[in-house]
């Protein structure tokens, strides 16, 4: 079985593909047979990756033997564009991850979809992110990744826009695309310049060129080259100052928000930096701006939600932070850790986000927490998952997050002090806006016009197995040894580091506490100090006015300049062609004027053209003769 | 070249009253210069046609002087001027029926008047 | 020689033209189901010769040959390898399309379809000639229909269709007087007197025996450049494009932007580059920044029109940027890479270009302030619309990406500071695109286009056709890229032996 | 006397006296439209014969060797033949409606054919200017034909007064070349010495100068837009094809086997003004609305094309030539037939007159677009492969600037040649869909067009027969 999964691992992708194309183009009208197809088959993608992941961990593949199957996909001159699998540890974790989540959200979204007419897009929509993802993971060169890089992209801007009729959700799916575009442009420079300088873009055989590479002639180019890469992930995973496209995404549905947008896609550009670590790893200043943009956008994502009002968006300023820790993690070296908290991340926050759909659905599609209350009365199970995912996130022990954030600040701590001291300021935080959510959203009584009550058993299905997910994932791979398993170059050790963890554990707690005097307690008023932090509040609640920037940046450098250009092309370019067009037909004003219709001007004009010719002759006579040397 | 200013007047008074083929050669050269005036400034269309003659037998006389002053063997030269003779009678001819027509039409014979097309 | 396979498909439109002209007016019916035989006879045979073509042979294949002018050593010879057999399938495949999309004419159906099958006729000679002169028979031929049938069937928007129509023909054929010029100097100047021939091949054999010096290459090739640039909207002289696809009716625009427009590309390659290569490497840098500034420029100038055509036709000007950038690359992978761009560029333009004149055919509407949320009721048309507007922003799957990768991959290296603002086009073609598709397809609900249908029957028919294209070279573009490399790879000895000459002109940016 | 080398003038000459005679038995209200098919009949048989006279060994000649009956000349008399045929056929209506005396008029047609064929075959000054002169004295009445319009006599009379001023100075030019070389036989200037000296100079410029007046050479070109304005339809059209081929034929003869030693005396001047043709003629033609006036502008612009086929002075050069003056008559054949149609059914030739021929009658709409473009030279048309030939001898004589110019301006002529087609095909405003009633097509114009239209077509696509009987005639004459 594990075998035949192994080898037969081009499956794992091709079957959501083919859910698509059935869908797309027979039962994409019919919600209930589309949603049978999808589901069964991104659950055989799943056993398939689950038979992979068996085949990795009893047989011979490691980090450094990976296995690898190639076609050739298209081939002039001397450049050959290949496609492939390439499976190690690695992928397998993110074959499980993608499929399992995957595969709840599908089933999750049989419920959340019930009324929707448009489900079956819903569903072909979902089966073709699942295929590009799960190709993005398997890929065995820098171009297949960015072929499934940009499908993915685009699935996302399909489901994001998937409330087509809505302007925000259509204005958010173009943004999210374009903000991400920025960075695939970077990331495109990079590749190109790796098949310039290697001829090649397969990882393996540039693992073996590119150390060599930097060996002989310094990393002055391939820091270059790695920064340009690393745009890429930048714009794919939200980091600063690629962030904004990431909370308007979730205009979309909230399933979608869950796969995407937490627990796969934006993690896309994690994985590829892994992927690519043998690149980042020997250039240390990469590392260096890896590590800081990271820390910096964990903190900074971090702050914006603390005040933040909707649900969802609360979620989505976690996950930015939360990418920020991987990121982080990168950048200072630990490739397990970045890949752990990626796991248990895309568990935790898939369930967050599941929860939040259940939550808002009962709401009637009120978003705002402080329009919510009690709601622990009315959905007592979703609360449960709930609680589970935020002290999972948290870093509560023995939850999930616990062990992945702990050997993230572990790492950090081992590389710089400051970056410790953001990270941990950034759990901190974390702790104490999850809590926040919580204790607004679920504690105090409820109100008397709230429609919420428990959702169908499809919506809640999903939730517990998350949950389960949540709470073992983290001792799992600690306890199995996530580390012997996903590691670059030599495995590191693990330890629990009693100092950082208890001092982590300690700062999560007192954000509880902190936050359950605020809005459980309500011993300070919140408003208070919103007032006594008036400024930073301010700039908090608007994102730090990021995306007012842009605006002012889009208009002038786009639509003014191309207004500006347009009038060029108008009045300059085509004046030119008009003005000769014009000319001759004023010149031909000028002659005909002279055909005034008098004979004898005629013969006038005519007699002219006679003297002239008489003169020429009489000047060819003169020089004939000089030629003759005057024989007259 | 012969130089002009060189000469002195007894000469200019000895090449005149030696007719050759210079005189014939001027004489037809200011024929059709007069010609060509009348051509270019009279408005009548008769007088235009009679100001043709004038220039058609500057030629002829051309023709006729070169064949009696050069040694050429045949006479061709003058059996061109019948020709021409014969050839601008005809012209003539027709340029009398078209003044009729003329003055039928537009009640004068004025060249400069029709100018109806132009442009 | 077997069956005249070519002569078959370049002739068949013709003769079918000679067919209608001699059916009464009123059979409209009749009329349309005619011309689509025709062309589906001459897809069907493309498709048989895309298939037959033995790559691994490469060079020329079915060729006829039968002396046609002695005095000028002129010859009616066809013929395709594997640069020309792409343009040609392109050719076919876009003429059956817009004959299909031109279904519904109504007003002067039988010169309409009269016309058109001219036009295609021309276009297809223009691809299998193997001569010169029979290559420019054609190459004018298409002129007067356009002027004709933009006349009689386009539309007045921005500037009166008389205006725009008179503008594209007098634009082209000013080119072509260049090139007429190039030419005819390129025809004197490769043999000497008594042994002279249009025949291509012996040109370019002269041009390898060395008969051309250095300075007249140079100088044959800027003639052939303006005239073969302005057909494919270079720079300075693109401004017909935009106004003349506004201006012309549906077909019209496919077949211009489709086919017509690469005639420039595949000039440039055929008598450019091969016959004159010391010419294509003087002026090759000058060509690779004018192409930088096709791509940024036309971009920009396409994100802030209102008319969806002259947003296609702004962005086809933008996409020949990056043909000429491959082009001027001057190797095996770059100018693969223009060429395949050219096809996909073809597909894409014209099912544009086709959703385009449905929707107005239906609703008489083109400018993006009047169109909202079309996809509440044009299904079919949306999907037409993501289709063309995702392959022109470079989506992998669709039949644009390979193309820019390649000529992106061919290109950086030779000229890496055009290439990388080129490049950068790709963020700016997904903004005007993407804006373009939000503002006319999403959004809420437009009772005022309730009383509209869908594509249905035949109307669907230029989606399917052009969208399995689409798709089907996207996901294997292997099938392309054997036929095109095939055709390239004869030219690597000789770019190969360019690449030492020194660079003159500007050097490499 | 070989009265064979004579034998088609004698055969046009019958056929002139029995149009003549037959005129005049007729009693007076009786139609003549019969003259019209006898002229017709005669000139086919005509041609038909002359086909029989090209040979390969030595050519004929009468009044020992002053008239030459060699293939080249054989060539343009066919063309005339052809030009005259057609535009008898096409005209037989508009004659009968327009024309006071058609007996007369056929008469005179002949007789200007019949200069133009002595003309063709003219191997000496004398010969030239008796034909030049038959042919241009018929012209002047020819042009005045239409009693009932005043611009008709106008155009006469501006014919005339420019004309005789042209004849005028051409002899004067002969006498001086006379003078110089004592003789007027072509062989015996060819080989005199005397010609490089300034009357022989100014001998050959004047003469040329009356052969720039047929041409109508820029800027001995005033009178033509007139004339053809003017004169009746078909008469311009025998002004555009044969009197301009004619002065081609004796000019081509004049300059190669009078004065070829001087070539480069006048091969300059020929590309200097045919430059100026091209432009000038191709510009003028820009702004007119009437299509007969815009023909004259374009016959210049035309005129200019051949002088640089001309100006290349070879056996390639002429042949160019040879060919662009044949497929320059199918042209004009279409074209006028066309407005020959048009103006006898709405009354005139201006783009008003041709608006919504397309409609009416799309044949003509489609024959007209076929021969304005078979002009400007875009194919699949003859003048294309013309074109090819004209300017690839001209590149090949070292005139490059000349083709340049010749191609771009060609390409201008399309804009006014196509507002003509834009006239035709453009939709029509309701009031003048109501007016553009459809016309009977008489069968004389149907088979001119589609006879014409094919040649025009058929030649652009296989020029290869044409090509042949132009190096037939070339050349023989160049040996």
């Amino acid at each position: 079985m594990s075998e035949f999964a192994l080898t037969h691992a081009w499956l794992i992708p091709l079957l959501p593909a083919l859910a698509f194309v059935v869908i797309g183009f027979f039962t994409r009208l019919d919600k209930s047979i589309s949603a049978k197809i999808a589901i069964s088959m991104i659950s055989v993608s799943f056993l398939l990756a689950l038979g992979v992941l068996a085949a990795v961990i009893s047989g011979p593949i490691t980090m450094d033997n990976p296995l690898i199957q190639k076609v050739l996909w298209a081939k002039m001159g001397t450049l050959e564009l290949s496609m492939g699998v390439l499976v190690d540890p690695m992928t397998a974790m993110m074959l499980i991850v993608v499929t399992t989540v995957a595969l709840l959200v599908q089933i999750y979204s049989v419920g959340y979809m019930e009324h929707d007419p448009g489900a079956g897009r819903f569903f072909a929509f979902l089966s073709l992110f699942a295929s590009s993802m799960l190709g993005l993971v398997i890929s065995v060169n820098f171009l297949q990744m960015y072929a499934f890089w940009e499908l993915v992209g685009v699935c996302s801007y399909l489901l994001i826009g998937f409330y087509y009729y809505k302007i925000s959700a259509r204005e958010a799916a173009k943004k999210a695309f374009i903000t991400t575009r920025i960075g695939d442009f970077g990331m495109l420079l990079g590749i190109l310049l790796l098949q310039i300088t290697f001829g090649t873009l397969d990882f393996m055989e540039l693992k073996e060129l590119v150390p060599a590479y930097i060996w002989i002639s310094g990393t002055g180019f391939m820091t270059v080259v790695g920064l340009l890469l690393f745009i890429g992930p930048i714009g794919k995973s939200g980091q600063f100052p690629l962030h904004v496209w990431l909370p308007d995404a979730m205009e979309g549905p909230t399933p979608v928000s869950a796969l995407i947008h937490a627990a796969t896609m934006v993690v896309a550009g994690v994985y590829l930096v892994g992927r690519a670590y043998f690149i980042f790893s020997a250039l240390p200043a990469v590392m260096t701006v890896i590590a800081w943009i990271g820390g910096f956008t964990a903190f900074f994502a971090a702050t914006i939600a603390i005040t933040q009002r909707p649900f969802k968006r609360i979620l989505a300023y976690s996950t930015i932070s939360q990418l920020g820790y991987m990121m982080l993690a990168l950048g200072v070296g630990s490739l397990t850790a970045s890949m752990f908290h990626l796991m248990t991340h895309a568990f935790f926050k898939a369930l967050l986000f599941l929860c939040a759909g259940a939550v808002i659905e009962a709401m009637n599609e009120e978003a705002d927490i402080f329009k919510m209350g009690g709601l622990r009365h009315r959905m007592p199970t979703t609360f449960k998952c709930m609680a589970v995912g935020v002290l999972a996130i948290a870093g509560v022990p023995p939850f999930a997050g616990f062990f992945s954030k702990d050997m993230i600040l572990a790492a950090a701590a081992e590389v710089s002090m400051p970056l410790y001291l953001l990270a941990a300021a950034t759990a901190f935080l974390t702790a104490f806006y999850m809590a926040r959510l919580l204790f607004v959203a679920f504690f105090g009584e409820v109100r008397e016009d709230c429609p919420a009550h428990e959702t169908n058993s499809y919506m809640r299905m999903p939730l517990v197995v998350l949950a389960v997910l949540a709470v073992v994932s983290g001792a799992w791979g600690h306890f199995a040894g996530f580390g012997e398993w996903v590691y670059f170059g030599a495995v590191q050790e693990e330890h629990i580091d009693f100092m950082i963890a208890g001092s982590s554990v300690l700062l999560t707690l007192i954000a509880f506490a902190l936050a359950y005097e605020i809005y459980v307690a309500k011993r300070f008023s919140a408003h208070l100090l919103a007032q006594r932090f008036g400024i930073l509040y301010t700039l908090s609640y608007n994102k730090y006015y990021v995306d007012e920037f842009y605006t002012i940046v889009r208009n002038t450098f786009v639509d003014k300049l191309g207004a500006v250009l347009y009038w060029f092309d108008l009045h300059v370019v085509d004046g030119v062609v008009n003005g000769l067009a014009k000319g001759v037909g004023c010149l031909s004003c000028v002659f005909t004027a002279l055909q005034n219709g008098q004979a004898q001007r005629y013969v006038a004009v005519f007699y002219c053209g006679v003297i002239v010719l008489v003169a020429y002759s009489v000047f060819c006579a003169v020089r004939i003769l000089n030629l003759l040397g005057g024989a007259f | 070249m012969i130089d002009i200013f060189s000469l002195s007047v007894m000469d200019i008074v000895n090449w005149s009253l030696h007719v050759g083929l210079a005189h014939f050669l001027l004489l037809a050269a200011v024929l059709f210069s007069i010609g060509l005036y009348g051509l270019l400034t009279k408005k009548g269309i008769i007088s235009t046609l009679m100001c043709v003659e004038l220039m058609l037998n500057a030629a002829n006389i051309n023709l006729v002087a070169f064949n009696h002053y050069r040694p050429f063997q045949d006479f061709s030269g003058q059996l061109m001027a019948i020709f021409s003779v014969a050839v601008a009678a005809s012209e003539v001819a027709v340029g009398i029926a078209l003044a009729f027509r003329i003055y039928r039409e537009h009640g004068s014979i004025h060249v400069d008047e029709l100018n109806n097309m132009k442009g | 020689m077997g069956f005249p396979l070519l002569s078959t498909v370049l002739l068949a439109p013709l003769l079918m033209a000679l067919v209608i002209c001699f059916l009464p007016r009123e059979a409209r019916e009749q009329i349309r189901v005619l011309a689509a035989a025709a062309m589906g006879l001459a897809t069907c045979l493309t498709l048989y010769a895309y298939a037959a073509y033995d790559t691994a042979v490469g060079g020329m294949q079915f060729t006829e040959q039968i002396p046609w002018v002695t005095d000028l050593g002129v010859s009616y010879s066809l013929g395709i390898d594997g640069i020309s057999l792409p343009m040609l399938l392109l050719t076919d495949v876009i003429g059956l399309a817009s004959v299909f999309s031109s279904w519904n004419i109504e007003k002067r159906a039988k010169e309409f379809f009269i016309l058109l099958l001219i036009l295609i006729a021309g276009v297809t000679g223009t691809f299998v000639a193997c001569d010169l002169f029979i290559f420019l028979l054609c190459y004018e031929v298409v002129v007067i229909p356009i002027y004709i049938m933009v006349l009689i069937w386009g539309s007045t928007k921005r500037v009166p269709k008389e205006y725009s129509g008179m503008k594209l023909t007098i634009f082209l054929l000013m080119g072509s007087a260049f090139m007429l010029v190039g030419i005819v100097s390129l025809y004197l100047g490769a043999y000497p007197a008594g042994q002279r021939t249009f025949d291509i091949q012996a040109l370019i054999m002269a041009s390898q025996m060395g008969n051309m010096s250095a300075e007249f290459q140079i100088f044959v090739f800027l003639l052939l450049l303006t005239g073969f640039g302005s057909l494919l909207s270079m720079f300075p002289f693109h401004s017909w494009s935009p106004d003349g696809y506004a201006g012309a009716p549906t077909a019209v625009s496919m077949i211009h932007a489709g086919v017509l427009k690469k005639i420039g590309g595949y000039g440039l390659i055929r008598l450019g580059l091969m016959v004159l290569p010391l010419g294509a490497k003087f002026w090759a840098p000058l060509i690779a920044g004018l192409a930088m500034i096709n791509v940024m420029y036309a971009a920009y100038c396409a994100m802030v029109q209102k008319d969806l055509k002259y947003i296609i036709g702004y962005s086809s000007v933008s996409h020949m940027g990056y043909v000429l950038l491959g082009f001027a690359a001057l190797n095996v992978v770059s100018i693969s890479g223009a060429i395949a761009n050219m096809v996909a560029h073809g597909i894409m333009a014209s099912l544009f270009f086709s959703q385009i004149g449905y929707v107005y055919e239906k609703t008489h509407m083109r400018s993006i302030p009047d169109l909202k949320g079309l996809a509440h009721y044009f299904p079919r048309v949306t999907i037409g619309f993501m289709l063309a507007g995702m392959a022109s922003v470079g989506l992998p799957g669709l039949i644009e990406f390979v193309p820019e990768v390649t000529i992106f991959m061919g290109t950086i290296g030779v000229y890496p500071f055009f290439a990388v603002i080129a490049i950068a086009g790709i963020i700016f073609t997904a903004l005007y695109i993407l804006r373009m598709l939000a503002k006319v397809l999403f959004g809420p609900k437009d009772e005022h286009f309730a009383k509209y249908e869908d594509q249905k029957g035949v109307e669907v028919l230029p989606l399917l056709l052009l969208g399995l294209f689409l798709v089907g070279f996207g996901i294997f573009p292997e099938l392309l890229m054997r036929v095109i490399d095939s055709g390239v790879q004869p030219l690597a000895p000789m770019l190969a032996a360019l690449s030492d000459v020194p660079m003159l002109l500007g050097g490499g940016f | 006397m070989n009265f064979w080398a004579v034998s088609t003038e004698i055969f046009i000459l019958v056929i002139m006296t029995v149009a003549l005679a037959v005129d005049l038995v007729l009693p007076k209200k009786e139609t003549r439209r019969g003259i019209g098919y006898l002229v017709i009949s005669g000139l086919l048989a005509a041609l038909v014969y002359t086909f029989g006279l090209y040979h390969t060994g030595p050519s004929m000649t009468f009044f020992d060797g002053l008239f030459l009956e060699d293939n080249y000349a054989l060539f343009f008399k066919q063309l005339f033949i052809l030009g005259m045929l057609f535009s008898v056929l096409f005209s037989l209506d508009y004659v009968e409606k327009n024309i006071k005396s058609p007996g007369e008029f056929y008469t005179l047609l002949m007789a200007a054919l019949l200069g133009m064929c002595v003309m063709a075959s003219a191997n000496d000054l004398l010969t030239m200017f008796v034909g030049l002169e038959l042919m241009t004295v018929s012209f002047y009445v020819l042009v005045g034909q239409r009693m009932d319009v005043p611009d008709s006599g106008e155009a006469s009379v501006k014919y005339l007064v420019v004309g005789a001023g042209s004849t005028a100075v051409m002899l004067y030019g002969i006498s001086l070349v006379y003078g110089a070389t004592g003789s007027l036989d072509f062989a015996v200037i060819c080989r005199s010495i005397q010609m490089v000296f300034s009357i022989g100079l100014a001998g050959i410029v004047l003469v040329m100068i009356g052969f720039f007046f047929k041409l109508s050479v820029i800027p001995f070109h005033m009178w033509a837009p007139d004339v053809y304005q003017g004169a009746p339809t078909p008469v311009t059209a025998l002004l555009a094809m044969g009197s301009k081929a004619a002065g081609i034929a004796v000019f081509m003869r004049a300059l190669y086997a009078a004065f070829p030693l001087l070539g480069g005396y006048w091969i300059p001047l020929l590309a200097v003004f045919a430059a100026i043709c091209m432009v000038g003629g191709n510009i003028m033609a820009i702004r007119q609305t009437d299509v007969k006036r815009m023909l004259a502008y374009s016959s210049i612009a035309q005129a200019g094309y051949m002088m640089c086929g001309i100006a290349s002075a070879d056996a390639a050069g002429m042949k160019a030539v040879l060919f662009y003056a044949m497929l320059y008559v199918f042209a004009n054949v279409g074209a006028f037939a066309v407005l020959t149609c048009v103006e006898v059914y709405r009354g005139g030739t201006t783009h008003t007159h041709l608006t919504g021929l397309a409609q009416s009658a799309p044949l003509l709409a489609a024959v007209m677009t076929v021969s304005l473009l078979s002009m400007a030279g875009i194919p699949p048309t003859a003048g294309f492969s013309g074109k090819m030939y004209i300017f690839t001898a001209a590149v090949e004589r070292g005139y490059l600037w000349l083709a340049f110019i010749g191609f771009l301006m060609s390409m201008i002529s399309v804009y006014y040649y196509l507002l003509v087609a834009k006239a035709m095909y453009r939709d029509l405003t309701p009031e003048e869909e109501t007016a553009n009633t459809a016309f009977r097509i008489p069968f004389g114009v149907r088979a001119t067009v589609l006879l014409s239209v094919i040649a025009t077509v058929g030649t652009g696509i296989y020029p290869e027969l044409l090509a042949m009987l132009t190096n037939l005639a070339s050349q023989t004459f160049m040996r």
